[in-house]
């Protein structure tokens, strides 16, 4: 087939690494005000926001960008389903969404019968439904697919007694009196992680495997940044960068679920080598495929050898063998 | 005090009565309309002919362009199955969105029209309203909608006051326009023919105005169904627009031109409905539409 | 009196600039008279037609109709326009019971009436037609057909044949003077032509225009019933030198004014 | 062969010309204008202080409706300060938005003239694109963004074709309408003075088309703006409509108007703007505006 | 010859009906002279206009325009209409300069010329007036000076008088005999108005309708100079009275046809 994913047919020329980032990508904040950072890159980088789903799906499937940072398991899987010629190469985080309510709301029993807030198709979606299930409450709550913003207008407004968000909306959300009942780090130990994943472009990968690589060193670096000393001064920087209000924007980047450049290789990430199949990164989407094709999103699931193909862990092995302080 | 004028009513001097053409029968307004109509339906063919090759061809990709035949194959997969399975099949979808257009159109009509005639009517509300349809004409309505949230809440409100509040400049300015229109000559008449002032207004000047009014409405109608997927946009769980926004967020690019080809066929309809009305209250027009 | 205009001025404001369109204008028609407004545009002739139809209102001065002063529009006097204005959504038949439907007439009585009119003016088998299926003269006589079914006191005309080709005001003249001689409606007729007053008036009154006044009052000496035959005949050809001349008069105290 | 003719020009029978109307004086038409606009300052300066006195006495909550003191004070506050913190200040904001609207406007107003002139030219063309126009009028904007950005990527692209192909259609009819209106005869009488075809399509027909073409730019143009939020919802990181839907995220609603404000007041002022140049090519209509 | 029509067919389909607008119509036309065109609505006297014009092609016939076969409009045949249609964004002047701009006439000649003709109809006072700034009376005087600036072998006119008041009418004819006698171009000249045609024209082609046909051509035999006065005078009135009945027979017959 033609079109799909053709290498940065829209910009991006040689050594021009265009990346794409969410307004809570925290990692990409931090490598873009971190001029240490970016040195490693051998090349000049462009970030580029993106606000939903399908923005972040349709610019994989446009080729508008190289390599895409915090990426949710719905658009990988989405992508991978439409053929798109990506690799996940990197797990940053979890997702940091929670379930927020009105304070009266004590136990999850409680819930039965009101109304709550989430957003049709995002990860969030997978986290929360997957929770309802587990606690037998699947269809006994009136679900209101509202956007991320739009969720919180509804919530101080009292139009709505919960909705599971995406941070820092949860902080405004607990701001105006809401109570956080479960976030989707504990939702992931539960067996359904939301991961926020970088994936690249294949054939951009082939032809520019420097910048791949270098782009991931600035991250690993960043995460050392994000755990260290000096965490808060690179974090509120970031939040700058990203348009928080550094009231809501600083706290929510100094608690994200961030998983170390160390568990890269391990079950909790991309899993080691030879053995993709088995890490949190193809379990995590194929139990999103299957979420998905229970919801009548998508009308097949990628087979687990599918998803495994669209897995490379080559970069992230160079950088355990300490290819970033070469 | 009776008895016939010798001068006898000459239909000569007007060719289409003397050829009979005053009343053609309905079989040949029907094929005149077919002969018009012709190109119109061929280059429709044409068309959807070229998208397919073009699709099947050049594109390859149903995520870039889905064939004319995988659009009308999703419309009917979906027609009576739920997308996505929480969601609602595609008839009641259209039944939805539907009801919220009429609904809003509906109150947006009876509004406009008020307002319109009470401009038309005393010069100084015209004064008073023009400047704000001319403030209001620019104006994105996607702007509104975390206020509209606010404002009316989850339920169908919303949904049904952004639709509304697109349809009534348009049918104010275009009622305000067809009442001013009508030719004072006309009013006159009928005051010399014993109308009182409020007879000549609901029995003349309204019912001069209305097919232009109706002129504004089809236009409203429009406007309308360009809103719904705005209206659709929060907290909505059914509907077109509600379809259409779910399937771009996986690229189910045929799903989506699906729900724009109801669109597409609903918005023809109630256009062809508005301007079987129009025909019916104006005679004159009849030929000319 | 069918019809009594004592002392009627009325001026226009307009882009600041006021014009004095009636000048004290003093009129007297009698019942089944047949009066022309003869004047150069602008004179005011449509001033006073309104004026006495109750459309306007007069800055001083009164008009009495049969005795009545008036105050607004009436059905005892009836205008008939340049266009027949007729309603495009009512057939000839609902169009000539319009008047009778308003005022709230028998509805048999009107019906009855108002066939015997269609059958007058010659229309008797177009009673289901709509205005734009009839030709620009049936549409007229339709209008006559209104307009008549209310006995009007006396029938306003602002240029009635101004708007149509030669051929057609020519037989238009034959029908309003035919009508007129069968119904004696008192009628007040405004036009430019000389030739059109002269063959259908009894009485002239020439007005002169800035500001707009009754020039004079000229009586047409031809006998009735006049055809289009009349206006070959001497007596017509006199009279209406004399009427073209009162007109030039007043054309010329205008320039006269402009100057 | 000269001489002049006795009979004088009179302009007697022109009462306009008799009174020296013809020409008032700039300064008597601006007061003119002044008088007319008289009521609708009133009524926006009325309504405004009606706003305020909702906002301050009876709602009592910035998030349900600012001020409008409050509004102007977001506006001139973000002006040079960027929104959000990454974001740009106002000023940038509206300089992108009104380049993305122009130039949107500027190529869908070529290509619906262009388009246009070709339907009024050649009665089959007429045919074959008028069903496409009839179906594309009642579709919704929002639909297409997934597959504009699919189409066209994340860059300016998608966000102008948006804007144009909302103009296109618009000033496509009334160009075509316009073209068609112009009476017969003035083109016979310019092929009696020896134009030649072409000469008569470019000097009198396109000519005296161009206002009622200008009529349908202006509306274009409103419709433009009112798009301008979907055209920067995906992937813009600045314009008016980017910051009305960051301002939103957070229910700054005092920020969502003053957003709204300068759309109204650019939205008036590019609307002023074709007046005038309407207005100049157009001597006849000068008055009647 | 200045114009020359020999045996000019036309129909129009319709809605499925055939008309025979003109059939087999001989016309010729001397240099200087003054035609009218008479007869009733529909008898097919503008599509001959047209067809001289070169607006429309006949089914069958020719046309020869001073010996040359008439294919496409041109300057040497200039149509006036009932409207001025003036161009509304070129002031007087530059609608007068309108055609030599066209053909690439040398601009100061065509300047001088311009302003000799504006002079001619009497509006050299209002050469950069836009056409809605001047009165009906003189956008026509206009169109006029307009026309006559290509020096046309023939203007044609298509009931250029119809649309205006009976003064402003009266007005205008007296300019256009005036401009005549004085440049001398061939005028067809059409028009529904028996008056109008025996006051102007040297031949009167009086035509009948359904089918379209030249039904007689008459001679007027009044001498000239003529004006207004000139309708009083006997000979007006004879000339007047055949002319009628010459009319009224075209009219006679086409009902016979109808019935
Ligand atoms: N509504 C108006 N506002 C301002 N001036 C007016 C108005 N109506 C008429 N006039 C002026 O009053 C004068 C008389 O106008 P009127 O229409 O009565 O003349 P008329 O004799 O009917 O002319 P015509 O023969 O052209 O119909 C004119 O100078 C005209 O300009
Ligand atoms: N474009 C056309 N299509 C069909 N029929 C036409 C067309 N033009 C003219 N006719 C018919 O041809 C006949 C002659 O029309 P034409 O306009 O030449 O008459 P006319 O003598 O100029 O009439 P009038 O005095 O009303 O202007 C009429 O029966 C008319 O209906
Ligand atoms: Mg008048
Ligand atoms: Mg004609």
């Amino acid at each position: 087939s033609s079109g799909t994913g053709a290498t940065s047919s829209s910009g991006g020329k040689q050594g021009n690494l265009l990346v794409s980032y969410f307004s809570n990508g925290y990692y990409s904040g931090v490598v873009a005000t971190q001029p240490s950072l970016q040195a490693k890159i051998p090349g000049k980088v462009k970030f580029l926001e993106v606000q939903s789903g399908p923005a972040t799906l349709a610019g994989m499937k446009s080729g508008s960008y190289n390599l895409t940072t915090q990426t949710g398991n719905p658009p990988v899987l989405g992508a991978i389903a439409l053929n798109t010629n990506l690799s996940v190469i990197w797990v940053e985080a979890y997702d940091n969404a929670a379930l927020v309510v009105q304070k009266s709301i004590k136990s999850p029993a409680d819930l039965v019968g009101k109304s709550l807030g989430y957003l049709e198709g995002s990860s969030e979606d997978f986290s929360f439904q997957s929770w309802l299930k587990l606690n037998h409450l699947a269809g006994k709550v009136t679900l209101v697919n509202l956007d991320r913003q739009a969720m919180v207008a509804a919530f101080k407004t009292g139009k709505i007694a919960g909705g599971y968000n995406d941070a820092p909306f949860t902080s405004s959300m607990i701001a105006s009196g809401g109570r956080q009942v479960v976030d989707s780090t504990q939702i992931a130990k539960m067996g359904f992680p939301a991961l926020n994943m970088v994936t690249v472009d294949q054939s951009f990968a082939k032809a520019n495997p420097k910048l791949v690589l270098g782009y991931l060193c600035a991250d690993a670096g960043a995460y050392q940044l994000m755990t260290g000393p000096n965490k808060k001064q690179a974090i509120t920087k970031a939040s700058d960068f990203l348009g928080q209000t550094r009231a809501l924007g600083v706290p929510t980047g100094l608690s994200y679920p961030l998983i170390a450049p160390k568990d890269e290789l391990t079950s909790k990430g991309l899993g080691a080598p030879g053995n993709v199949k088995n890490g949190a990164v193809v379990q995590s989407l194929v139990k999103t495929g299957t979420f998905l094709k229970s919801q009548g999103i998508i009308n097949k699931v990628p087979t687990v050898a599918d998803i495994t193909a669209h897995v490379d862990t080559s970069f992230a092995q160079k950088v355990a063998n300490g290819a970033c302080s070469k | 005090m009776s008895g016939t004028l010798s001068n006898p009513p000459t239909a000569i001097l007007d060719p289409r009565l003397a050829t009979g053409d005053a009343k053609p029968s309905l079989g040949g307004r029907l094929s005149e309309l077919m002969r018009r109509r012709y190109l119109s339906v061929v280059s429709i063919v044409g068309a959807l002919v070229i998208w397919e090759l073009i699709a099947v061809l050049i594109v390859r990709d149903p995520v870039f362009l889905p064939t004319p035949i995988a659009t009308v194959g999703a419309l009917i997969h979906y027609w009576d199955r739920p997308y996505p399975s929480q969601g609602k099949p595609l008839w009641y979808d259209t039944y939805i969105s539907l009801i919220r257009i009429l609904v809003g159109f509906a109150i947006g009509t009876i509004i406009g029209i008020i307002i319109g005639g009470l401009m038309a009517a005393v010069r100084p509300i015209r004064s008073i309203i023009d400047p704000f349809i001319e403030l209001t004409r620019p104006l994105p309505p996607l702007a509104f909608i975390p206020l509209l949230l606010v404002w009316f809440g989850l339920g169908e409100t919303p949904k049904i006051v952004l639709i509304t509040i697109g349809v009534i400049p348009i049918v104010t300015v275009s009622t305000a326009a067809a009442i001013t229109d009508v030719p004072a000559e006309l009013l006159h008449a009928a005051r010399c023919l014993g109308a009182s002032e409020f007879q000549t207004a609901v029995y003349v000047q309204i019912r001069a105005a209305l097919p232009q009014i109706i002129t504004g409405m089809r236009l409203a109608m429009g406007i309308s169904w360009t809103s719904i997927v705005a209206a659709e946009f929060v907290a909505a769980t059914a509907g077109l627009g509600y379809v259409i926004l779910q399937a771009g967020q996986f690229l189910r690019t045929d799903l989506i031109f699906a729900g724009v080809l109801i669109i597409a066929v609903l918005g023809i309809t109630l256009d062809a409905l508005l301007r079987l009305l129009k025909s019916r209250i104006d005679p004159a027009g009849r030929s000319a539409q | 009196m069918a019809l009594d205009i004592r002392g009627v001025s009325k001026h226009f404001r307009h882009k600041g600039k006021n014009t004095l369109a009636l000048d004290n204008v003093d009129l007297h028609v009698q019942p089944g008279e047949f009066i022309c407004l003869l004047g150069p545009s602008g004179c005011g002739k449509s001033t006073l037609l309104n004026i006495v139809a109750g459309f306007m209102k007069a800055d001083s001065g009164t008009i009495l109709s049969q005795g009545t002063p008036v105050t607004k529009p009436g059905a005892d006097r009836c205008v008939l326009f340049q266009q027949p204005t007729l309603y495009s959504w009512m057939t000839t038949k609902q169009n000539v019971m319009f008047g009778p439907k308003m005022t709230g007439m028998d509805k048999t009585a009107a019906s009855e009436r108002a066939a015997e009119l269609l059958d007058i003016v010659g229309l008797g088998a177009f009673q289901n037609h709509y205005p734009h299926q009839l030709s620009g003269g049936m549409r007229h006589r339709v209008a006559y057909a209104r307009a008549l079914i209310n006995k009007p006191n006396i029938l306003l005309l602002d240029e009635p044949f101004a708007a149509l080709d030669a051929i057609t005001r020519v037989s238009m003249q034959n029908f309003l003077l035919e009508l007129w001689q069968q119904e004696r409606t008192t009628i007040l007729f405004v036009t430019h032509d000389v030739e059109e007053a002269c063959l259908l008036a009894d009485r002239v009154c020439v007005m002169s225009a800035r500001p707009g006044r009754v020039h004079a009052i000229s009586t047409v000496d031809i006998p009735r019933p006049r055809t289009q035959a009349t206006v070959e005949s001497q007596v017509f050809i006199e009279n209406r030198r004399a009427l073209r001349t009162t007109l030039e008069e007043t054309l010329g105290q205008q320039e006269a004014v402009v100057q």
